[in-house]
């Protein structure tokens, strides 16, 4: 990251320094802040990140395309499957793979599943950073549900590697459209009285209202995108705007806030939750009948040259740069992860404000180091 | 999704073989031991004692004897009381977040605290290099201690209470600003800049939150004319406070309550401890029966303080059919998972906001509640 | 006055989210899953730990060592050596390394044989370390006992087949020997 | 505190005083009892295994059942989770923070990168297990594990204490036992 900001004002002895992380109960995951504090005030803060580096592009790069789709589980975990869509479209797009219809749709009922259950970690942290314990239980328990539904269809809780290049692992088990569905009843009734549990809650307005105020000049200029940048009131979706999948079919509004605090960022993407439940919804009625699995050659070699891959992922855009050089393993694999770039603001939304508003502000970043350090 | 039901498996835990004998043998030696002692003991009273008895009674009517006797049944109340609210503490979370809780140690996991309690005195005990060794040390007791001064004049009924005082509330309210030395000398001696910003926020919350308690307090106080906690209980013979003089005291309930919060530090005040800022803030550095005994000092000031609500507002030990001090004991409970219910809902102010919240607000209102109660006196009683 | 109509508001919904605690408290059920004394509904789907299934017909376990699995693994999980050859091929050691495996299911889908599957076993804690490598005798179906029954079925098709080429050479030979005079003699 | 003793518990307990079982067996048994059913974890989240650790504090697995909740602080602590793959760069806090817990102090390496490298053990920056620097009671495989598997690993940490003389930390050597996650029935 950046060096040091220099402190607002002049240096005196009041000027305390603490490291935040990196274990700290809020950092969500290893990043360590270095603030500088004036009582509780913060002067600076220099983000240090790089305790999850594992060179995950390098190791992708010396595998074959299709086995690093298995990596990129652990790039987001939060948000598996959207990773996993990713690269699984840059294979497709460098090796010109076409999807099955029906593929395409449990595509993106997988994705919209996953973004359910990101943004219910996020609530619930989020809930537990200010302070909410009992809030962030609720959205784990509503969480276990569906990951016993996705459990049910991939086998896996977490790293799924089940969305690849050409298709989708495998098709839907019996009677899933109606346990998801069944799912859904109950998770938008327990949606409302989260609601009323925490977004009405005068305490949780006051510490979020007018809080970490992103402009939208500065989202667009920091490169911002998903949730953080429709909170800023731009309205950007790639599920919108560069729709991919089945996408164009889908009926959803994309849920824009104008204020840019972080109250918005996270009614945002309380509201996200909900239309994602709407795509669910219209993937299992107008699913069409067919093959999960496209035509694939039996060993891939695409032909030189390059492709890039843009998803919306719940964090933001999340897209993969693939260069091949035409043998079977790719050149160079890159990864823009929206983390690391709405990482990039910290510095600047936490200046002048006091050490409880800047666990705030981090937290509605909702930043997943995995992806932030790769 | 046809899923599997769920299967049962027999117990996996089995015991291993073992010297029985021997274990039988160590035991009778021990029981040889004990039978020994006893017989050592009962052949005591045949011993010369009647050129000391006259010692004794003497000593048994003196009142610093008297006093070491309260002052052990206190101590060992608020022990075991606090054993039991830890326990009764982690069932209510658990149970509002659709969890258990504690459930296999013991009944229930109703053996959890005094495992918890084991456990942290076995532990090692760190006293961090740097730190300020004495302010360190003396930091527990210093939180702990004028809980436990309190508990002398909390009456449980009539006859029990260690010592009737007749400035009760003044008593109180003396001691237990006392608290916020100890978070304040753990802060500051533990030489760790989260402790040190626990310390300070704790320090400046106690001491706000001070004030319109008292003016609370002191509402009750101008009702019943009397500072003594004993007569207040007494002067409700005919109705709770709170149901008696609701117009007043309702409010005044209200604002003992938030001010209780903040003096305990729960949750919507918790920050002095406020886990995802502070890490565990004034007690960051302690560790094993240091940190035991400020876990201790908050459970019993929890009790205490809902003790104070039910005597001030729900008529004390007052109650039909059962004895005075299970009445007590029902009331301050109920009072407790009040606080409870609360602390597991709400989010945590910031610091700003928590200090607005009492100067803006909770000093004018508990002033307009006194003044209330004033004219309420003048008007409604002859 | 909008003040105190948004602190009666606030504290309404103080109450309002009091509420939706109390009925968690006393009214709604506890999802909480007692896992020792309860066994979790597991997904028949659930990647575990996999195994070599034993084929009770051809007495054998089906690898045939054709380290297609191997190659598909991203993380080399997966060694073997071959027994046998052509037809009868099986594996004498294949290891599995515990340690390194994502359970991504790739090998599974990379065995042309079905002689690798994905178990619902998920209770992998252990005091020690060692244990994450994984020999065939622990990964086959029916333990040693299989893995010799299978190189036994292996080590008599091999002589059976041996036999049988040495039969046929034989009889080649044979034959041959029965037509070298006619050869000779038409030489 | 009902199961009969061990051997090896009467050994440690033959003390030249009578009645030195009567004395030190109920205190050590009752020592280990404690230790083992209070089991304060570090809130010590890396990565993937860190949301799998949360699910299992969570409601459906309730860690609270076994008198686990979670400190932030290493000194109030009793083990340490180690979820996730720990780089060169963040071993030393792991160390750090082991350091700074008192004994006696046990160690979970939770997943598959924790325990030996998992499937980053190709790469130079991430510490092939975290029994390098530190000693590890219990290696719960799988990536993530689930949850259930989780509490499995702490299952068997309540039976490692159990085990050791509870006075003394880690004096009895842990018995042979069979290793868990072998064997073909599933």
């Amino acid at each position: 990251m950046t060096a040091m900001q220099p402190a607002v004002g002049a240096s005196t002895s009041s000027d305390m320094t603490i490291n935040l992380g990196p274990q700290h109960p809020s950092t969500h995951g290893v990043l360590r802040l270095m603030v500088a504090l004036d009582g509780e005030y913060v002067k600076s803060c220099r983000p240090v990140i790089g305790y999850l580096h594992r060179g995950l592009e390098r190791m992708m790069a010396a595998r074959p395309y299709r086995q690093s789709v298995p990596f990129t589980d652990r790039l987001d975990y939060c948000a598996s499957l959207n990773s996993n869509l990713a690269i699984s479209q840059a294979i497709e797009r460098i090796g010109g793979m076409a999807v099955p219809e029906r593929a395409q749709y449990l595509r993106v009922m997988l994705c919209e599943m996953n973004r359910i259950a990101s943004h219910l970690i996020f609530f619930g942290t989020y809930a537990a950073d200010i302070g909410a314990t009992t809030a962030f239980l609720y959205a784990f328990r509503e969480r276990e549900r569906l990951l016993d539904l996705l459990e049910a269809y991939t086998g896996a809780r977490l790293t799924y590697n089940w969305i690849r290049p050409g298709g989708v692992a495998s098709d839907m088990p019996e009677g899933y459209a109606q346990a998801v569905c069944a799912f859904l009843d109950g998770f938008l009734k327990e949606l409302d009285a989260y609601d009323t549990l925490l977004t009405k809650n005068p305490i949780f307005r006051v510490r979020t209202e007018g809080v970490g105020i992103i402009s939208p000049e500065k989202a667009i200029a920091h490169g911002a995108s998903g949730p953080v940048l429709r909170g800023s009131g731009v309205n950007i979706d790639l599920r919108r705007t560069e729709p991919y999948d089945a996408y164009p079919r889908m009926q959803f509004d994309v849920p824009v806030r104008t204020e840019g605090d972080c109250l918005a960022r996270y009614l945002v993407r309380v509201e996200e939750m909900r239309q994602s439940a709407r795509i669910i919804r219209q993937c299992l009625r107008e699913m069409p009948e067919g093959e999960h699995w496209g035509k694939q050659p039996k060993v891939f070699r695409p032909a030189a040259g390059e492709a890039y891959s843009r998803t919306e992922s719940p964090r933001g855009e999340l897209s993969i740069y693939l260069v091949s050089d035409g043998t079977a393993n790719p050149v160079r694999v890159r990864v823009r992860g929206p983390s690391f770039v709405h990482l990039s603001m910290l510095h600047e939304l936490v200046r002048g404000v006091k050490v409880a508003d800047m666990i705030a502000i981090l937290g509605s970043l909702d930043t997943v180091l995995g992806e932030v350090d790769r | 999704m046809s899923l599997p039901p769920l299967r049962r498996p027999a117990p996996t835990r089995t015991g291993f073989e073992c010297d029985r004998a021997f274990v039988a043998g160590q035991f009778a030696a021990g029981v040889a031991v004990l039978v020994a002692a006893i017989a050592v003991a009962s052949a005591l009273p045949r011993l010369p004692w009647r050129l000391v008895d006259p010692a004794l009674i003497l000593i048994g009517s003196h009142p610093v004897i008297n006093a070491l006797v309260k002052a052990l049944t206190v101590t060992v109340f608020v022990t075991i009381h606090v054993i039991f609210l830890i326990w009764l503490e982690r069932k209510f979370a658990g149970w509002m977040q659709a969890r258990l809780g504690p459930m296999h140690v013991g009944w229930k996991g109703a053996l959890q605290t005094i495992a918890d309690a084991v456990k942290l005195l076995m532990k090692e005990d760190i006293i961090p290099t740097r730190a300020d060794r004495v302010l360190f040390v003396v930091a527990p007791f210093l939180t702990f201690m004028p809980t436990l001064l309190t508990f002398m004049v909390l009456p449980f009924s009539e006859t029990w209470v260690a010592y009737d005082f007749p400035l009760g509330i003044l008593f109180v309210l003396a001691v237990t600003t006392n608290i916020s030395l100890g978070t304040l000398a753990a802060g500051w001696g533990a030489n760790n800049k989260y402790s040190l910003l626990g310390g300070a926020r704790a320090c400046a919350q106690v001491l706000s939150y001070e004030i319109p308690m008292a003016v609370a307090m002191l509402a009750v106080v101008t009702l019943e004319g009397t500072m003594s906690l004993t007569e207040i209980v007494k002067n409700q013979q005919h109705g709770w406070n709170i149901i008696a003089h609701a117009p007043v005291m309702i409010p005044a309930f209200l604002i003992f309550m938030v001010c209780g919060l903040a003096e305990l530090n729960r949750t919507p005040f918790d920050l002095p401890e406020a886990e995802s800022e502070l890490v565990s803030g004034f007690h960051t550095e302690y560790s094993g029966m240091r940190f035991a005994f400020f876990y201790l000092g908050e459970f019993a000031a929890n009790f205490f303080t809902a003790g104070l609500a039910v005597t001030l507002f729900f008529g004390g030990w007052m109650g039909p059919w059962l004895p005075a001090p299970i009445w007590f004991g029902i009331k301050t409970i109920a009072v407790v998972a009040l606080f409870m219910w609360i602390k597991w809902t709400v989010p945590r102010l910031r610091v700003d906001q928590m200090m607005g919240f009492c100067w803006k607000l909770l000093v004018p209102a508990s002033v307009v509640v006194f003044c209330a109660t004033a004219l309420w006196v003048m008007v409604a009683q002859p | 006055m909008s003040g105190i109509t948004s602190f009666i508001r606030g504290f309404i919904s103080i109450l309002q989210g009091m509420w939706i605690t109390l009925q968690n408290l006393v009214g709604r059920r506890k999802i909480t899953l007692l896992y020792p004394y309860q066994r979790p509904d597991i997904s028949p789907r659930w990647r575990g730990i996999f195994y070599l299934p034993y084929n009770d017909e051809a007495g054998r376990i089906n690898c045939v060592g054709c380290t297609l699995c191997a190659q598909a693994c991203p993380t080399g999980v997966i060694t073997m050596t071959k027994m046998g050859a052509g037809k009868h091929a099986s594996v004498n050691a294949f290891t599995m390394d515990l340690g390194r495996c994502m359970f991504c299911n790739l090998c599974i889908e990379a065995c042309p044989f079905d002689a690798i599957h994905m178990s619902t076993r998920f209770e992998l804690a252990s005091l020690d370390r060692g244990v994450s490598l994984l020999t065939i005798d622990k990964l086959a179906r029916g333990g040693a006992d299989a893995v010799e029954r299978t190189k036994r079925t292996i080590e008599a098709a091999l002589e059976q087949e041996a036999a049988a080429k040495a039969a046929a050479a034989a009889a080649k030979a044979q034959a041959a020997a029965s037509a070298q005079p006619t050869e000779g003699s038409g030489a | 505190m009902a199961e009969p003793l061990t051997q090896q518990e009467v050994d440690t307990w033959r003390l030249p005083v009578p009645g030195g079982a009567l004395i030190v067996a109920p205190l050590d048994r009752l020592t280990q009892w404690a230790r083992r059913n209070s089991l304060w974890s570090l809130t010590f989240g890396l990565s993937c295994c860190a949301i799998e650790m949360m699910a299992t504090a969570g409601s459906r697995y309730d860690l609270d059942r076994f008198g686990m909740f979670f400190r932030a602080t290493p000194r109030q602590a009793d083990v340490m989770i180690v979820a996730g793959w720990v780089s060169v760069k963040m071993a030393p806090f792991i160390r750090r923070l082991y350091d700074q817990m008192p004994e006696p102090k046990y160690v979970i390496a939770m997943g598959g990168c924790a325990s030996a490298g998992g499937p980053y053990r190709d790469s130079i920056t991430v510490v092939k297990g975290v029994d390098q620097f530190v000693p590890v009671d219990v290696y719960v495989y799988g990536c993530p594990p689930r949850p259930e598997n989780l509490i499995n690993g702490i299952l068997h940490l309540q039976e490692r204490i159990r085990h050791e003389k509870a006075l003394t930390r880690r004096g009895a050597p842990v018995p042979a036992r069979e290793p868990v996650i072998i064997g073909g029935e599933a």
